[in-house]
């Protein structure tokens, strides 16, 4: 098992035409998921790499039983492509793109809350890996093995850095998820640690959080009150300082709140072992793994 | 994209809500005139980025043109918390019976608009809500719904403003959400919002922020931005599209990521240094970019070293190692650059580096060596 | 309120909805200078409210003034299945090379908006959606959301509508979608949308239906409505305030309550007798209400008999009394008045009649007594 | 028992100082139904005749505990209103007004079917009555008498005329709903005979339905498929003449669709007895009592 994707998993590429979608989406066929559509209006009945192309996400889904989709198209077509994508009920959406409108995501945040049946990775970030088995998004999956230790992280590259130090000493990886680092973002912490902790194959999850916001505040309430599989925890950005946006539109530090100090000390308080940088998150993982048996 | 008083207040005159009389000025000359054409009591008000500017002098009542000019002489070119006055507003003396508040913005955690009056203006809202709740009503907006005309109701009457401020606070909460929506704004905030003694409610002050990411909607926002960006680095970054924060240390910090380059500022604080910026060169950065990240931090000139983290994705290290040879060829570099490269032809880009031996280049194995290094051989 | 096609054409042009160039006109000189004024061949089509007025012969080609003057001659006038053709609209000819369908309505077993699209235009889309399918394309809009990008590649795709065409309607759909919120409209139909040669794609008929309701919010739309209710008798009901429905038969109804009317025609119908037509006074009616009632129903020269049916709720039924008396003393009543009153003072409102004892009025116990007697008693 | 409103039943009028809120409402109140709080923004802290006013439904929620708002706001302040009783959670929305645009109903019932909490009756209705308990709305108290049948119905007036003639006959009734005859109001006979069959007090349902849309038609396969309670029907407008909208903006014949023919044979194909008027209903609502004993 995983979560979210694993070797069922079918994806439809909307924007597989432009240059980002069909990089990275020959990247992840290459490493062997399932790419089963791309989706571009006025392209139907093309192929790309032998990747058959369709008007809409719809007519992709029915044809091909894609269960999951990825978006790379632009930032002002993406919330529509988001919807696009719901109402056609794949189930699975990841937005890799960057730099929507909050407003807009306020808005398709709300409908997908509405409808219940599918669920949003993202947008801005970079997709999510089932190492071994499926690979949604930008992430390299040279860097990654299959293992124990599930990972969630706001983050892109910095995630890229812990799963490198987990592979290099050797502790391999259920799912990797980056959930993006946007102020609003359809998948929260707290839905991959269900998942994570519903999950026989994750022994173990990792959180990359970061300032902004409060959702490692409640992730560590839920760590708390749910979670019997053990968290160990990294947050950057202790040294941000207050009202600057730190890259990420949700990385911002507001008056007292959103701290990097008040997000470790939360995990502390819930019995969540906190590393200082990545080499430490990967030693404290180490040393879980191992208490566990 | 967060805009000055004046500029929050044209997005004001431009939705309709009632602000005071006024004119931008940059000399004394300029604000003794604007005081003659307003007439009248003004009021001059630096206009800076950051709260307190009151009680650091930075607004005072004039009668007059030649008690504007005097009164502008001694904002203007004023530092308040590091922030040079280069603009007064000059506005007509308003006769202010009471003070409110009024805010909105996008409450991440419940991931609607939050709107919020009080009958407490003028102070700060954290210390209203935590003192007099009563004083403040807080009501949240569906996106999809939008402001409903109970929820202004809700606001006006559970805020306890006063009944004559009632129909003109409603108007201009109204207003606000129409500029918040309209204008892709991620905060509004009215502090304070007076009711004068003619009966008339007002915007006082102003602080809008615009969300960036929806400035193409808003191409007419572009002039707002470039008076925005008034450090000279930061705007040398922008114009070479790098997501650029200036600090207050003296070590130059370049990667790939947010995240990564916040982790990075983290990982040389525990080694003892400080940061001098933060620099996200972005996914997929080449050679280009990673020289023109070069450039803008090198142009800081109380620099000791610079250090480049990347994790290679999207990103490809050999790239980035000829972005950096390409750099230290062209400029004039005095300081040594720490260069930890891994992920995506991390050994090419290491390569590359070595055959280049340049005296300033620093090799790194990890993020921490890295930092330690950074720290280490600042000059 | 249904909309001529002309009225229509006002609406699409103000939303930008393509449309042939055209002008209305009432007199075959005015048909001959449009033609004048629009040059090449025209199309003369006749401006009622029914369908099939093509295979009536209401719509004709021509070429020049002269036979648009003799095909408006022999158009105007015209009585297509009870509807007189007052005004003909005088259209450039175009250059048809596809026809299509596309509409909007509230689906109200939905509850949200219902859009089509057919490559199949100019058919009866019913017929349509029952032998081809594939030749249409149906998508539900969330009232909340609106119409999203993607639901028009839906509609313009599924349809199977000519690529060359797709744009134009892809345009003309997020058009319609503005006009049918923005004008509160109940239907937008466009049958057909054509495709041009050169390559345009044009609305070439209008159906619209507006929400009377929402008229509050339009009040430029008023004269729409007065070129509308052309029937005098209708037009007096309007003037009134009262909900009147001209129907074909001989026996005059007045109720108060929508359904209760309903009901009264179907017990008349059941009893052997024809509604001549259908009179809503509403809830809360006085004296002034019924008279009035009486006023436009008796103005039917072709009537038997009239039947008043009361079941006083907010609605006195000693007002309705008084009201009846008042109308048969100033008008000049030569049918007989069956009325049946119950509820809310029905005693009194008996008594009342009794009182003024007029001939004509013949009081009835029951609603099903009450049909019975219209039906009896008619002149 | 009874559905939706009884002698627990609370009630904030909306509009009570306007002429038809006031002149209804204190109807209400004689009838024995406690009328707790008005609301009128700006007139807070009023009373009239006893009745406290209140400037917000929230404010009148908490300090009165009224369970149930009643609107008598014109058209086109009554989506607001009913969007501000939902959001004070009274539970039950009484929308008397009519001529409410479709395109703000069809906005707000979107709003109140994503919550989920709170029940819309209207608008365009005359409200509803459980004869002896409570009474919100207009419909006139004096016409009805406790007893086993429940009634519902699109219309106001003819709904009276069958009540009664129900009551003339001695027999009473549970609870009458007026649904409404908007083409889109809050509660549908659906939800009503999903009520009716779980009040052990309603013995037998009577369902008046009207031409135009499908509710009917819905209705006959609910009751098919889901009710042991015996009901009988009674459609108005079998004579209304197609595209006519005959008064209610929901009664309208489109094309072959929404005749009292079909309704009728729908209600037929169910079992359910269809009485020609008013007349026929109270006797087969009188025979089937009977043959239930």
């Amino acid at each position: 098992m995983a979560i979210f994707i694993d070797n069922s998993t079918k994806v439809v590429v909307q924007g597989l035409t432009g240059q980002q979608g069909s990089f990275h989406s020959l990247r992840n066929r290459d490493y062997g998921t399932a790419i089963v559509a791309g989706v571009t209006p006025g392209k139907g009945g093309q192929k790309i790499e032998g990747i058959p192309i369709f008007d809409t996400v719809s007519e992709a889904a029915v044809e091909t039983g894609a269960n999951v989709a990825v978006s790379y198209v632009p930032a002002r077509f993406a919330p529509d492509g988001i919807l696009e994508a719901a109402d056609a009920a794949v189930g699975l959406v990841v937005c890799i793109t960057e730099g929507i409108p909050a407003n807009d995501m306020a808005r398709v945040y709300k409908h997908l809350k509405r409808s219940d049946s599918t669920s949003l990775i993202g947008p801005n970030c970079p997709g999510l890996i089932s190492p071994g088995k499926s690979n949604v998004g930008i992430i390299p999956g040279e860097i990654c093995i299959p293992g124990p230790v599930g990972l969630v992280s706001r983050s892109g590259t910095l995630t890229y850095q812990v799963m490198h130090e987990l592979t290099t000493m050797g502790i391999g990886q259920s799912t990797c998820v980056g959930i993006g680092g946007d102020p609003i973002v359809g998948t929260s912490f707290i839905d991959c640690l269900e998942r994570f902790e519903q999950d026989p194959e994750t022994k173990l999850v990792a959180l990359i959080g970061e300032i902004g916001g409060d959702e490692e505040e409640k992730a560590a309430d839920f760590i708390n009150a749910n979670m019997e599989t053990p968290v160990v925890a990294y947050i950057a950005g202790f040294t941000a300082p207050p009202g600057k946006r730190m890259g990420h539109a949700g990385a911002i530090v507001s008056g007292s709140k959103g701290t990097a100090q008040a997000k470790a000390e939360a995990f502390e308080a819930a019995g969540v072992r906190v590393g200082k940088n990545s080499t430490e998150v990967a030693e404290l993982v180490k040393d879980a793994l191992a208490s566990i048996g | 994209m967060d805009l000055f008083e004046y500029q929050g207040k044209e997005l004001f005159a431009r939705w309709a809500i009632p602000i005071p009389e006024g004119k931008l000025a940059t000399t004394p000359d300029e604000a003794a005139s604007a005081a003659t054409t307003l007439g009248g009591k003004v009021v001059v008000k630096a206009q800076v980025q950051v709260g307190g500017r009151g009680k650091a002098g930075g607004i005072k009542l004039a009668d007059g043109s030649d008690e504007t000019r005097q009164a502008a002489e001694s904002i203007l070119g004023m530092d308040i918390k590091g922030h040079i006055v280069e603009r007064v507003l000059i506005e007509k003396a308003s006769d202010i019976e009471d003070e409110y508040y009024a805010s909105i913005l996008l409450d991440r955690a419940a991931k609607k608009y939050l709107l919020m009056v009080s009958s407490k203006g003028g102070m700060d809202i954290e210390e209203v809500a935590a003192n007099e709740p009563d004083a403040l009503a807080k009501i949240h907006i569906d996106p999809l719904l939008g402001l409903q005309s109970f929820q202004v109701n809700q606001l006006v009457f559970g805020s306890g403003i006063d009944a004559k401020a009632r129909s003109g606070a409603a108007e201009i909460i109204r207003r606000m959400f129409a500029l918040f929506i309209e204008a892709d704004a991620t905060l509004v905030e009215i502090n304070p919002m007076i009711l004068t003694g003619q009966g008339e409610v007002l915007a006082l002050d102003s602080k809008v922020s615009l969300d960036d990411s929806a400035l193409f909607r808003h191409p007419d926002f572009e002039e707002l931005r470039e008076v925005v960006a008034t450090d000279p680095q930061e705007r040398m970054a922008k114009e070479r599209d790098l997501n650029f924060i200036k600090l207050d240390g003296d070590i130059g910090i370049i990667g790939n990521g947010a995240g990564l380059v916040m982790a990075t500022l983290d990982v040389v604080d525990q080694a003892g240094g400080r940061a001098a910026n933060f620099l996200d060169v972005g996914g997929g950065a080449g050679a280009d970019d990673l020289s023109n990240a070069l450039e803008v931090v090198l142009s800081d000139t109380k620099l000791g070293s610079v250090l480049v983290n990347i994790f290679g994705g999207i990103t490809r290290c050999d790239l980035v190692a000829e972005g950096i040879v390409d750099a230290v060829g062209r400029l004039d570099v005095r300081v040594p650059i720490v260069v930890r490269l891994d992920g995506t032809n991390a050994e090419e880009g290491r390569r590359i580096l070595s055959v280049a031996s340049h005296p300033q280049i620093v090799p790194a194995e990890t993020m921490s060596e890295a930092a330690g290094k950074a720290v280490e051989v600042k000059v």
